[in-house]
């Protein structure tokens, strides 16, 4: 086998993964978190796909497949609400959501 | 393909990645936001390919950046690319908070791996040619998968009905507006 | 049998009232019914007694769930069974005052006070720990609603404070009873043996402290006695706090007599302190229910005195004592109910003079006051004499506070009577105000013939308690 | 070469049965919404949702009896056993309140996609709870927490209900991103997807395997809305409608937290001290957090969010104790719990009904006089919540203090009595305002329109949550044995 190691697949997935979980947490346009959980889901389909091929077993690519369509469907609901709130000139800010407050 | 070729590219996928990763969460427009996300994609479909997954790679640059990303691109240019400061507002503690919690997650991660790097984690088992193959993944996707199959496919039905009635403008609405 | 239905009856009149659209006097009606048809209920189990064996009786038992032991069990014993009688007649007496003053919300009002009465039956006959806490937390919900909902204008803050603390004790105790019942294998008060754990054995303490109340635990006293409606104090101050009694008896004292000696120095100093405190607070208050709420304070102490005097002598007293301040307290706090009526107020500033021209009146006041200050040969003289003599043997100091607190309680009955009755009349007390009309004796008149009753025969009670000595142990200690 | 002719796998078509009855529901529902015409569209919904969820329940109920072992079936991505049975029963039982509770709810838009998703959200659950490795749990996790976000933001007119929709979402996805991560570090660490396979594969340290055992706690600590993963809970438990807030509170709970169970049990049993820990601190984390927010709350909803958080502590205290009775406290809790969740905000539903507005302490004064069936109902979901005596809640708070005992964690009994201490005095607030506060002469809180049409649908749906709150008291051995039953697929 060629290439680099598992281990580099893991690193740069748990990378990819603290980039998502900081946008997620940062950003406040809901658009920018929406992109920010794809790097997620994608952080974590890089790591099964790693691991896919560290235990020759199909099981993780079929995962991360899965992954897709259901990251697919997050965008598709995301979005829709995105466009809910457009439609009814609702500020697109998660932090100025101030209808319902802690 | 010789092992520094792979490498290379490897390195040069990853990096692509990474930088393209806090692309997206550091840019204020989101139209580049998503721009960068798709570059993501792409060098994460690389990485993917790299590491035998064929099927993966190909789904990723179809499905994903082809049409999730597309979708994306569609309702922002809908929305018509409103900015927002990446590092403003929001309470300096939610950013110091954001900051700690990504960090943890990633030094979390790199530790355990580190500590295991010695046991066995560095070299893989030995694949087969057909290891990721479409015909492979179909196989299993109709044997041991066949419930994640269906499941998956509820999922998109019941997000599309989402996706409709979200979008939709109703009757109430009208009267509210 | 007969227990669980002395328990179901008043549960089931309080359910048939709440559904049952009747107008406001049919309920009263029924729910009188209800309370005679316990009293009568209760006779008979006490004909049908036999006080001379030490074995529960009339008991019932069935499995509640069996993985932890905890069954639905019932009973009574000599000591048990005469403070559900007290509960039975004093829960009478206040659903007949409610029923007279016309309470409205009728269905909920006497719904709660059935429930109540039915709650209280059961924590004195539980024989099983759980079952004892679902009691004894069930006791809480209708008082809760009771005072909350007709008390007097403080009474937010009253059920507040009395839920917390009520709470935090029997929670505590919740606790101790998980740790001891696990640890015994069986949650039966009859098979569970002793226990030498100070932590379990606190947490039981407590929560019957903050009952009773005992010293540091009386923040609630006041405010809930007075803002109460005063029929429902009666139960409080009468029969509620007498739970205290049944559980420091029948748990503390017979699954924790390691315990029990090591804390008892404890116990014997704040219920000595709690007896003189209470009883100099009484003789300070301006107002009748704010010196029967304190007196009560003190002569729970007492109370307590008697029960941890680890003696027959005490524990006698202490039963024959419960019974009597128990009614003499409901007859009070009925009284000063009355004057309410009549002049609006309770406070002595108003009142006075009221002897004159209301011989009814003040005949009953003068003999409940009498009973209350525990003239030599009264019931409560009897117990208070029983619980000094028992505690003697734990030190003269004790029973020499103890008669000093006797002498304070003869000084604020006195006050207490002097304020109502003599004097110059009150501003509040109008020349035309009544006298106690035919249906306030019916009421009154029961209880103090009972006390009369038990001042001639003190024996009827003392001698039906414990027909086997005290229990101050159950079986041998098991493994701790 | 890969053979050409697939073996498809025997499907157990009977442990499918209550997800697929409920997916065959929502379907209709979704045809109804097209096909049927709008005068009879809420009829024929919420009719086939009730019968699906009713199915569900009786087919659940028949795998129940017929399933005394555990199977795993599909490669190990289903479990057909009791545990799934059971909690299966119960979620279907909250669906059909939820059902019930809907009925009154007049919604004109999406009548037929409100009741088809609630049905796929039951669907998905019912999906979850049988889940037999990572990959099925992911989805089912998917499955039906999509659902549930377009049912929070369904009522599309009102801002407050999109908005708990868009937060939904992305805490949501957030934690299931989390549970995914973490998923895939455990598959990385032992190289399989099944329960029963990684136990068996476990290496006894490995900092992978900890770390992803870490990340999938806290993804359904998320669900279960257990400090600190609670913040979206008190937003979306107001802003859905509140019939899909009775829903979530009791279902969603109950699911995330047998799963919690189910995945630690199963495949971490060799981490057990070091995850007991964990679950031990999120639980007490959620006591104080929960009670000490609700303590400052003076919307209904908002203080019932609060209240679910700190009930999701206690019910962590009984998966923390990782012994049998633990299972049991668990699984009974539940029932009670469920019930007075769900008939709550049914509670809360018909006020909201009657005036059109949010509903807080200050509007519910008085009201337990004006309709004494809601203001009683409210007062034994609170006795319920607070643990009190006559009801479920009380023997739960009993078995959870039990279970902790055995396990030997007596300061989380300790920190458990005194939440609860605490917690009465804003359970009891509900009732003071219900009353002991005299009704408010506020324009704004009189009835529009005098008194408000009967909706004998919710009654029934309170009346039914009342007799389960009151009835498990009763009842304890019958549901202790079908929880002992359920909790022998556990290797405890």
């Amino acid at each position: 086998m060629m290439g680099p190691g598992t281990t580099w697949y893991i690193a740069v997935a748990a990378v990819l993964f603290g980039i998502g979980t900081t946008g997620v947490i940062l950003r406040r346009s809901p658009l920018i978190v929406l992109l920010s959980l794809e790097i997620m889901l994608n952080a974590s389909n890089l790591a099964l796909v790693g691991f896919s091929r560290q235990f020759a077993s199909v099981d993780g690519q079929i995962f991360a497949i899965c992954v897709m369509a259901v990251a697919a469907a997050e965008v598709v609901v995301g979005l829709g609400l995105i466009v809910a709130f457009t439609r009814r000139k609702m500020p697109l800010d998660v932090d100025t959501l101030t209808e319902l407050r802690g | 393909m010789g092992n520094v070729l792979v490498w290379v590219i490897w390195v040069a996928a990853a990096l692509s990645c990474i930088g393209s990763g806090i692309a997206v969460i550091s840019f204020t427009n989101p139209f580049y936001s998503a721009l960068a996300l798709i570059g993501n994609l792409a060098s994460l479909a690389v990485l993917f390919l790299l590491a035998s997954a064929e099927f993966v790679a190909a789904a990723q640059i179809l499905v994903y950046a082809g049409a999730v990303m597309v979708m994306f691109l569609f309702v922002i240019a809908y929305l018509g690319g409103r900015a927002d400061a990446p590092w403003a507002g929001g309470p300096r503690w939610l950013q110091i908070g954001a900051f700690v919690v990504g960090a943890a997650i990633m030094i979390e991660v790199i530790v355990a791996l580190a500590t295991k790097a010695g046991g066995g984690l560095s070299n893989g088992t030995e694949i087969t040619r057909s290891f990721g193959s479409p015909a492979e993944i179909g196989r299993l996707f109709l044997t041991d998968h066949l419930l994640a199959f269906e499941i998956t496919s509820i999922v998109l039905l019941i997000a599309a009905v989402g996706g409709v009635v979200l979008g939709m403008k109703t009757q109430a609405e009208g009267e509210a507006s | 049998m007969l227990t669980s239905l002395l328990i179901v009856l008043p549960l089931l009149g309080a359910l048939v009232i709440w559904v049952s659209p009747l107008p406001r006097e049919a309920t009263a009606a029924l729910a009188l019914l209800v309370a005679v048809a316990e009293v009568a209920l209760w006779i008979v189990t006490l004909v049908g007694f036999d006080f001379t064996t030490p074995v529960l009786q009339d008991s019932a038992q069935r499995e509640w769930f069996g993985d932890l032991g905890v069954t639905y069990h019932v009973g009574f014993y000599g000591f048990s069974l005469w403070l559900a009688g007290l509960t039975v007649l004093v829960g009478a007496a206040a659903i007949g005052f409610g029923a007279w003053v016309g309470r409205d919300r009728a269905r909920a009002y006497f719904g709660l006070v059935l429930f109540l009465i039915g709650a209280v039956v059961g924590v004195f006959a539980s024989q099983d720990l759980l079952l004892f806490y679902v009691f004894f937390e069930a006791m809480l919900i209708p008082i809760y609603v009771l005072v909350g909902v007709w008390g007097g204008p403080n009474r937010s803050s009253a059920t507040i404070t009395f839920v917390i603390y009520t709470m935090a004790g029997s929670l505590l105790m919740l606790a101790s009873i998980v740790v001891f019942g696990l640890k015994q294998g069986t949650f039966s008060l009859i098979d569970a043996g002793t226990s030498s754990n100070d932590w379990v054995f606190l947490g039981f303490l407590i929560a019957f402290a903050v009952k009773a109340p005992l010293l540091p635990f009386h923040g609630w006293l006041r405010t809930a006695y007075t803002e109460a409606p005063p029929e429902i104090a009666a139960l409080l101050s009468g029969v509620v706090s007498k739970a205290a009694v049944y559980g420091l008896i029948w748990i503390v004292l017979r699954h924790f007599p390691i315990p029990v000696d090591h804390w008892r120095t404890v116990v014997l100093v704040l219920a000595a302190v709690g007896l003189v405190y209470g009883s100099l607070l009484a003789f300070r208050q301006p107002d009748v229910r704010g010196v029967i709420a304190y007196s009560s304070m003190g002569q729970m102490s007492l109370i307590v005195l008697g029960i941890f005097a680890a003696n027959d002598l005490g524990l006698d007293g202490a039963i024959l004592h419960s019974v009597s301040h128990g009614l003499v307290s409901a007859a009070m706090f009925l009284l000063a109910a009355m004057l309410i009526e009549r002049t609006g107020t309770d406070r002595f500033a108003d009142l006075g003079g009221m002897a004159r021209g209301r011989p009814a009146l003040a005949t009953i006041v003068m003999v409940v006051g009498m009973l209350t200050l525990a003239v030599p040969g009264s019931a409560n003289f009897a117990g208070e004499f029983a619980i000094l003599a028992g505690v003697f043997a734990q030190g003269w100091g004790y029973a020499a506070v103890g008669a000093a607190a006797i002498v304070l309680a003869a000084m604020y009955t006195l006050r207490l009577i002097s304020g109502i009755l003599h004097r110059t009349r009150g501003d509040a007390v109008r020349a035309e105000s009544l006298d106690l009309r035919f249906v306030e004796l019916a009421l009154v008149v029961p209880l103090v013939a009972i006390l009369l009753a038990l001042s001639v025969w003190p024996s009827a009670i003392t001698e039906r308690s414990f027909p086997i000595g005290p229990p101050t142990s159950a079986t041998p200690e098991t493994a701790e | 070469m890969i053979a050409a002719s697939i073996a498809t796998p025997i499907v157990d078509w009977l442990a499918l049965s209550p997800a697929l009855a409920l997916l065959a529901a929502a379907a209709l529902c979704l045809l109804g919404a097209v096909l049927v015409p709008v005068s009879v569209r809420r009829a024929f919904s919420a009719a086939v949702a009730g019968t699906g969820f009713a199915a569900a329940g009786i087919l659940a109920a028949v795998v129940f009896g017929r399933s005394p072992e555990q199977q795993l079936l599909i490669a190990e991505s289903l479990t057909r056993d009791r545990l799934a049975a059971l909690t299966q029963i119960l979620v279907a039982g909250f669906g059909v309140l939820a059902v019930l509770i809907s009925w009154g709810d007049r919604r004109r838009d999406h009548v037929g996609e409100y009741y088809a998703l609630l049905a796929a959200a039951g669907g998905g659950m019912i999906f979850f709870v049988s889940a037999g490795n990572l990959l099925t749990l992911f989805l089912g996790l998917e499955w039906f927490s999509i659902a549930l976000y377009i049912l929070v933001a369904l009522d599309t007119h009102r801002n407050a209900s999109l908005e708990a929709g868009l937060k939904y979402l992305i805490v949501g996805s957030f934690g299931s991103a989390v549970l995914l991560f973490g998923s895939a570090l455990t598959y990385g660490a032992t190289g399989e997807l099944g329960f029963n396979a990684i136990r068996e594969a476990t290496g006894a340290d490995d900092p992978l395997f900890v770390a992803g055992m870490a990340m999938i706690i806290a993804g359904l600590a998320f669900k279960a809305s257990a400090a600190p993963f609670h913040m979206w809970t008190p937003d979306v438990y107001e802003g859905a409608p509140t019939p899909v807030t009775a829903f979530m509170s009791a279902a969603t709970k109950a699911v995330a937290l047998v799963v919690t169970l189910r995945v630690l049990v199963t495949a971490f049993p060799e981490q057990a001290e070091i995850w007991s820990i964990a679950v031990a601190v999120i639980a007490v984390a959620s006591l104080v957090v929960g009670n000490l927010a609700a303590l400052a709350q003076t919307n209904v909803k908002r203080l019932l969010a609060y209240s679910s958080v700190s009930q999701a502590g206690f019910m962590l205290i009984a998966i923390a104790a990782d012994n049998d009775l633990g299972g049991k406290a668990l699984l009974y809790y539940l029932i009670p719990y469920g019930a007075a969740s769900a008939g709550a905000f049914a509670v809360v539903a018909a006020r909201e009904r009657e005036l059109g507005r949010e509903v807080t302490l200050a509007t519910l004064e008085g009201w337990g006089w004006e309709r004494p069936f809601y203001g009683a109902a409210m007062w034994v979901f609170m006795l319920a919540f607070a643990g009190f005596p006559l009801t479920g809640g009380m023997i739960g708070k009993f078995y959870v203090f039990s279970a902790a005992y055995e396990a030997g964690w007596w300061w989380l009994i300790v920190i458990g009595v005194v939440a609860t201490a605490v917690s009465v005095y804003y359970y009891l607030a509900v009732v003071r305002s219900l009353y002991m506060r005299p009704a408010s002469a506020r324009a704004d809180l009189v009835v529009a329109g005098g008194s408000p049409a009967p909706d004998p649908a919710l009654e029934l749906a309170i009346g039914a949550a009342v007799v389960v709150t009151v009835g498990s008291f009763f009842f304890v051995q019958p549901l202790i044995d079908l929880a002992g039953k359920a909790v022998l697929s556990l290797p405890f």
